[in-house]
This record gives structure tokens, C-alpha cells and sequence, in this order.
């Protein structure tokens, strides 16, 4: 159940032509949910720091 | 009684201290989850005999599209809570996730339509689910598009919950109703009922990568209710004292 | 009542731009489109149901647009809420006048355009009470949309209810394909009347809610 | 006789306070002005005693069930496609349209009847969005701002008239910035600070 799918990196990155595919939907996702925790902390932060100065 | 008891433990003060103690356990596990999921998926299980090596999006796509929904159902028990109980809580929950329901309603589109190009050699097609999820979608950003248009907040909470608990009704009927066409998708691969069609190895990443995804969206919740919840009490003493 | 329903129907009918606009620009759509392809090479009566379903859809949200705005911005609205305290009995007569005087007559220029585009004599009948059923159905759909997003312009309109009517265009396409094939027409016609009469009833309620929010 | 009593009113906007502990009460046949600046929640207030509006803390009481409110407020609540007689006609009962002609000629309107409310004076759309108030039997009058646009001959025509009303046992809720002339119990809301 462990094994390494692929022969080797060059494959898993390639995943038999596929990879164009894959890798590009995970890293969408990856990057717009990071921006939503990103963007939130932000925000936060400054409207504490607004609060707090009024 | 029930009302005096939602009321007691549904201010949002409470609700903003409870969720800050456990926030990092949640996050932090949610990410470790997800982590694990994607890797095992995309490394360790073995090939689909079918699709090949594109079906590994279904590590991202089937969380995505299960949250989609749940998001809205979510939204949908608060939208009543608040009509029926006035708790105000209830509509900040709800105007806080539709962003993090439109996000992932977002994704599941958008891997879906990408995992659609080799295997189906279409980005597109006007099938069952991918136009409910569509309309999903749509009604996501109807309801943020109605609570921002409004400057009285209050007004606004009511006639999201209004819109919300529509939309739930309505959620069954576009499934009944597109199911009218031909359905290219397989049919869901994880089901109750019955015995899964899908081998081990890979429903166990599977199982990891929603547990986690759930976790994830968890936190980014808590974190955007957090920050509403203060936008909109500003003014409040324990607000002030809070931050 | 009946005060009610002869006071709406005054209101209406003076509001030339409200009433005889949408069903001039139906008239418009469906000569209009079978100029903008090449009926040569085009088997016409086939398809041109779907330009009069969504022309349908599409009339609708406009005719319904200002609904309830046009009496909230003058302040009717406010007067007939301390008269009658429950919006109910207004929404259905109001939306029931819009059916009578917009929706049948669309219906009318939908099935007669059918059937000048090649539909047989004896089933143009069918398309107009299918395509009637159907306005029952959008005209409250919209409505309620129209109420949520009162004098917030289109957009949000769109938005919000767009995805109500999706299904019924669904089925209403559905429902004219059993005229074409000849089968399974009762079905679908009680399917649809069922959910235009059940929207009908409920709707309303849910307007009422909506508008009172509205005024608050 | 008491017809209307609020207790502790308060109402607040996006967590915003208007007012707050605002307590009082109407009798029959008795005046109510309200007073104050600017955004300082009269019209709010007004809307609140209409029962459009729920107040965020308080309650107001009404002692007589089924109130026969007649209500002006900014909006004029006429229709400016039909002509100021089909307006009547759509506001009153055959049996009251009587009275309401009777307004028309006291306010000079008679001779614009049949024109398009739209094309008339604002003044002129004042003085017929009035005449709903006026020609109508009610045991409540509520104006919002009734006298902004009138000329002084309509306005102490108008005062005349609630004076009247005000001894027949209706009683008055109504805000102005200019004195109305009608013997009134005076309510001021003053600005609060948000604490």
C-alpha cells in the first residue's frame, strides 16, 4: 500500500502525461485557500489594531 | 426554553472565545490531514486502470465537491435558526461561510472541469452535477451579493436567511430536475449503503484527504466569523476588551 | 378583494412601459431570431422552442422587475401595510393581475409563434397552456426576487433568482419535447401545474415576508 | 384616556444607538411633537409606533385594538402616472371621495385634476398626498414632516384642521422644524454618545 506509484521523480512529476493536469488543479487550490486564510489574518489584524487605537 | 438556552450559548462573544481556544488544533490538524491525504494519493496509491494517473484529482475534487454541499446545508440550519430564534449568531455563521462556500464550490468546479478534459476530452459538459454545482455557485454569490447590498445589517441577516432557506428547498429540485439529462459522471463513489467500488488504497487517502479538507475549511470558517463578528460588534465593550 | 384586484389592474394599465414593454420585446425576440440564422439550412420548427423558453425566461424578469419596487419607492407600500397589516392578499393580487395581463398574452405570442414556425394546429393548444403553467411558475419565482432585491437593480435580482428558474426551463423544455414526440404530455403538464399551483400558494407567504423585512 | 404608552424604547442601527429610554405615552385627543436634529431617529421613532419598524428594546402598547392610523411620511405615496383625481380615487371610498374633492378646492388643485401628477408643483404633489391624511376619520393622524413645500396659506389651513381633529378626541403624532401652531406635548431626542 506504500510503495512509490512511479519509477522515479521525473515520473511523478510527468504522471505519464497527466502531471499538466494534476499538478496545476492542486496548486490552484492550494494557493486560493492559502489566500483566504492569508487575506483573513490581514484583515484582522488591522481591525484589531484599528479597535485598539480608537 | 429552548430559546432561553440557544440564546445562552449562542453569543457571539462565547462563540468567538470558545473557537479561539481550540482554532490552532483545528488548523493545524486539518493541514496535517490534508497533507497526508494528497501525498499518500498522489505518490502512494496505485494507478486508476481506467483514467490513469488523472484520476489522482480526485483527492481534491471529491473533498471539494462534498463541502460544496455541506456548506450550504450548514448555512441552510442556521438560516432557520436565525428566522425562527432571532439568534443573531446564526446570521454572522451564515454570512461568514458563504465566502468559504463559494471558495470551494469554486475549486470543485475547476477540478472538475480540468479532470474533465483527459478523461472525458471536454472541459465542459451540461451535466447533472456539474450544473448543480454551477448553480450552487450562483447561489453563493447571490447570497453575498444580497447581504453586502444593503447598508441596515439586521435587514440584511433576514433576508439572507430568507434567500438561504429558499435555496435548500430548491437544492433537490435542480438535482431531480438536470438528472432528466444523460449523466456522464460515474455514479458517487463512496456511498452508505453500499459496499464501495473503490479499492482500498486509494479510499483511505480519500477518506484522510475530506477528513482534512473538512478540518481546513473549519478553520478558515472560524478565522472569517471571527473577523465579521468583530466588524460587526465593534462598538460592544467585550469587543474592545477582547482585542 | 375585488377592490384590490380592480386597484392593481388600474395601476397596471397605466404603467404602459410595465405591461405592453415585455411583451413587445417577446414579439421582437421571436422574429428576430429566425432572421438571425439561415433558415435554409436549419430544420426550424425543431428549435425554435427553446428561443420562445428563453425568451420566456428572460420576459419574465423583466416584467416582474418592478413588481413591488414601483409601490416601495412611492411609499404605497408602507400605506397598504398600515390598511391591511399582512402583505399576502396584495402579493397574490398583484401577481396574479401581472399573469393575466403580461404572462397569458405571452403565452398567446409564444404558441402562436410555434405555430406559425410549423407546430400542427391541434397541438398549438398544448404549448399554450404548458407555456401558461410556466409563467405561473416564473412570474412567482421572479417575483420573489424581485422583492428581495427591490430597488437594488437587476443584478441582484439575477443573481438570486436565476437559480430557481433553471429548473423549471428544464422542465419546460422538457415538457414540449413530449409534444413533439406525442407522449407523455398529461404527465408532464399535471408535474407542471402541480409546482406552479403548490408556488403559487406558498410564494406569496414568502413575499410577504420578504417586503415586510423590507419596510422595516 | 391613554391610547398609546412606550416604555423604555430604544433602537439602535448596526449596533449604532439612536435612542435609547424613551418613555411616554398619548392620550386621546391629545398632541405628540416630536423634536430633534438631524438623523437623530424621529422618523425612526414614528415608524416604530406605526409598528413598521421593531424597536431593539422596549415595547410600545396600544390600548385600542385595530387603531385607525392614517400616516404621511416622506414618501408621498402617490402615483405620478395617473392624474391627481385617479389618485383619490384609488386612496378613498366612493362614500368618503366627497370630502376629499372638498380638499382639492381648499387647496386650489381643482383646476389640475386631470393633468399628470408628474408634471405638478412639488408643492402642489404635497398638498394631494395631504388630502389621504385629511379626508379621511381616523383616531390617529401621524406626519412626518407635514409642512415641508406648503405655502402659509395650506400650512395654517392644515393646523386649523388638526386643531380640529384634536378637540373631536383624534389624537397627533407628528415631527416639524417649524412650529406647528397645535397644542402639543413636546418630545425631544437629543444626540447620544455611543457608551
Amino acid at each position: 500500500m506504500f510503495n512509490f506509484a512511479f519509477s522515479s521523480l521525473h515520473h511523478f512529476l510527468i504522471m505519464d502525461g497527466h502531471g499538466i493536469y494534476v499538478w496545476p488543479v492542486y496548486l490552484v487550490s492550494i494557493l486560493l485557500i492559502s489566500i483566504g486564510f492569508q487575506v483573513t489574518i490581514r484583515k484582522l489584524k488591522a481591525l484589531s489594531k484599528k479597535i485598539k487605537d480608537a | 426554553m429552548i430559546t432561553s438556552f440557544i440564546h445562552r450559548f449562542s453569543s457571539p462573544k462565547s462563540f468567538v472565545e470558545v473557537t479561539a481556544r481550540f482554532f490552532s488544533y483545528v488548523m493545524y490538524l486539518g493541514l496535517f490531514l490534508l497533507a497526508t491525504g494528497w501525498i499518500w494519493g498522489l505518490a502512494f496509491a496505485p494507478e486508476d486502470a481506467i483514467q490513469g494517473n488523472s484520476y489522482r484529482i480526485i483527492f481534491l475534487h471529491v473533498p471539494a465537491s462534498i463541502f460544496a454541499q455541506l456548506i450550504y446545508f450548514f448555512m441552510a440550519v442556521c438560516a432557520l435558526m436565525h428566522l425562527v430564534w432571532r439568534v443573531k449568531l446564526a446570521a454572522y455563521l451564515i454570512k461568514s461561510s458563504a465566502p468559504v462556500g463559494a471558495l470551494i464550490t469554486f475549486i470543485a468546479l475547476f477540478s472538475g472541469s480540468i479532470w474533465g478534459i483527459p478523461t472525458w476530452g471536454t472541459w465542459w459538459q451540461w451535466d447533472a452535477r456539474i450544473t448543480s454545482t454551477l448553480i450552487l455557485f450562483i447561489m453563493y454569490l447571490g447570497i453575498i451579493t444580497l447581504h453586502s447590498s444593503f447598508s441596515n445589517a439586521e435587514k440584511a441577516d433576514r433576508l439572507m436567511s430568507i434567500l438561504v432557506v429558499v435555496g435548500v428547498v430548491n437544492i433537490p429540485i435542480i438535482k431531480k430536475s438536470v438528472d432528466w439529462w444523460s449523466t456522464l459522471h460515474q455514479p458517487a463513489s463512496i456511498t452508505i449503503s453500499e459496499a464501495p467500488s473503490i479499492d482500498l488504497s486509494m479510499l483511505y487517502p480519500l477518506l484522510i484527504s475530506i477528513s482534512g479538507m473538512g478540518l481546513t475549511l473549519i478553520a478558515l470558517g472560524i478565522l472569517i466569523s471571527k473577523l465579521y463578528i468583530i466588524t460587526r460588534e465593534k462598538t460592544k465593550k467585550w469587543v474592545q476588551n477582547y482585542v | 378583494m375585488i377592490n384590490l384586484l380592480t386597484h392593481e389592474a388600474f395601476k397596471l394599465r397605466h404603467r404602459l412601459r410595465a405591461w405592453l414593454g415585455p411583451l413587445l420585446i417577446m414579439v421582437l425576440v421571436l422574429i428576430a431570431f429566425p432572421l438571425s440564422i439561415d433558415v435554409s439550412q436549419y430544420d426550424l420548427n425543431k428549435f425554435y422552442f427553446s428561443i420562445i423558453v428563453v425568451s420566456l425566461l428572460v420576459i419574465s424578469f423583466l416584467a416582474t422587475e418592478s413588481i413591488f419596487s414601483e409601490d416601495y419607492e412611492d411609499g404605497s407600500l408602507e400605506q397598504i401595510y398600515l390598511e391591511e397589516k399582512d402583505f399576502y392578499k396584495v402579493v397574490l393580487t398583484k401577481i396574479s393581475i401581472y399573469i393575466f395581463f403580461i404572462g397569458i398574452p405571452m403565452s398567446l405570442i409564444g404558441s402562436l409563434f410555434s405555430f406559425a414556425n410549423g407546430v400542427a394546429a391541434d397541438e398549438t393548444p398544448k404549448i399554450f397552456v404548458i407555456l401558461t403553467f410556466s409563467t405561473l411558475i416564473l412570474f412567482n419565482i421572479f417575483s420573489f426576487g424581485s422583492a428581495l432585491s427591490i430597488n437594488k437593480g437587476a443584478m441582484l435580482g439575477v443573481l438570486v433568482s436565476l437559480p430557481l428558474a433553471l429548473p423549471v426551463i428544464v422542465l419546460l423544455g422538457r415538457a414540449i419535447r413530449t409534444v413533439q414526440y406525442g407522449e407523455g404530455f398529461i404527465e408532464v403538464l399535471s408535474l407542471l401545474a402541480g409546482v406552479g399551483l403548490i408556488l403559487a400558494a406558498v410564494m406569496p407567504i414568502i413575499i410577504s415576508a420578504t417586503l415586510k423585512t423590507h419596510l422595516e | 384616556m391613554q391610547l398609546i404608552t412606550a416604555s423604555n424604547l430604544g433602537y439602535s442601527i448596526n449596533e449604532n444607538r439612536l435612542f435609547h429610554n424613551l418613555t411616554f405615552s398619548l392620550e386621546t385627543g391629545c398632541g405628540l411633537h416630536i423634536k430633534g436634529g438631524n438623523g437623530s431617529g424621529k422618523s425612526t421613532l414614528i415608524r416604530i409606533l406605526l409598528g413598521l419598524t421593531s424597536p431593539s428594546k422596549g415595547e410600545v402598547v396600544f390600548f385600542k385594538p385595530n387603531l385607525n392610523i392614517s400616516y404621511l411620511g416622506h414618501k408621498n405615496a402617490i402615483k405620478q402616472y395617473l392624474t391627481p383625481l385617479q389618485n383619490l380615487e384609488l386612496i378613498f371610498a366612493p362614500s368618503e371621495l366627497d370630502d376629499a374633492m372638498t380638499w382639492m378646492q381648499t387647496f386650489g388643485l381643482t383646476k389640475v385634476q386631470d393633468e399628470m401628477t408628474a408634471t405638478l408643483s412639488f408643492g402642489q404633489q404635497k398638498k394631494l398626498a395631504l388630502i389621504r391624511v385629511l379626508g379621511k376619520s381616523s383616531d390617529l393622524i401621524v406626519l412626518d414632516e407635514p409642512f415641508v413645500g406648503l405655502d402659509d396659506l395650506s400650512r395654517d389651513l392644515v393646523s386649523q384642521f388638526l386643531c380640529s381633529r384634536l378637540a373631536d378626541g383624534t389624537s397627533l403624532v407628528l415631527t416639524s422644524h417649524i412650529d406647528p401652531g397645535i397644542p402639543c406635548v413636546e418630545l425631544i431626542l437629543s444626540e447620544q454618545s455611543n457608551d
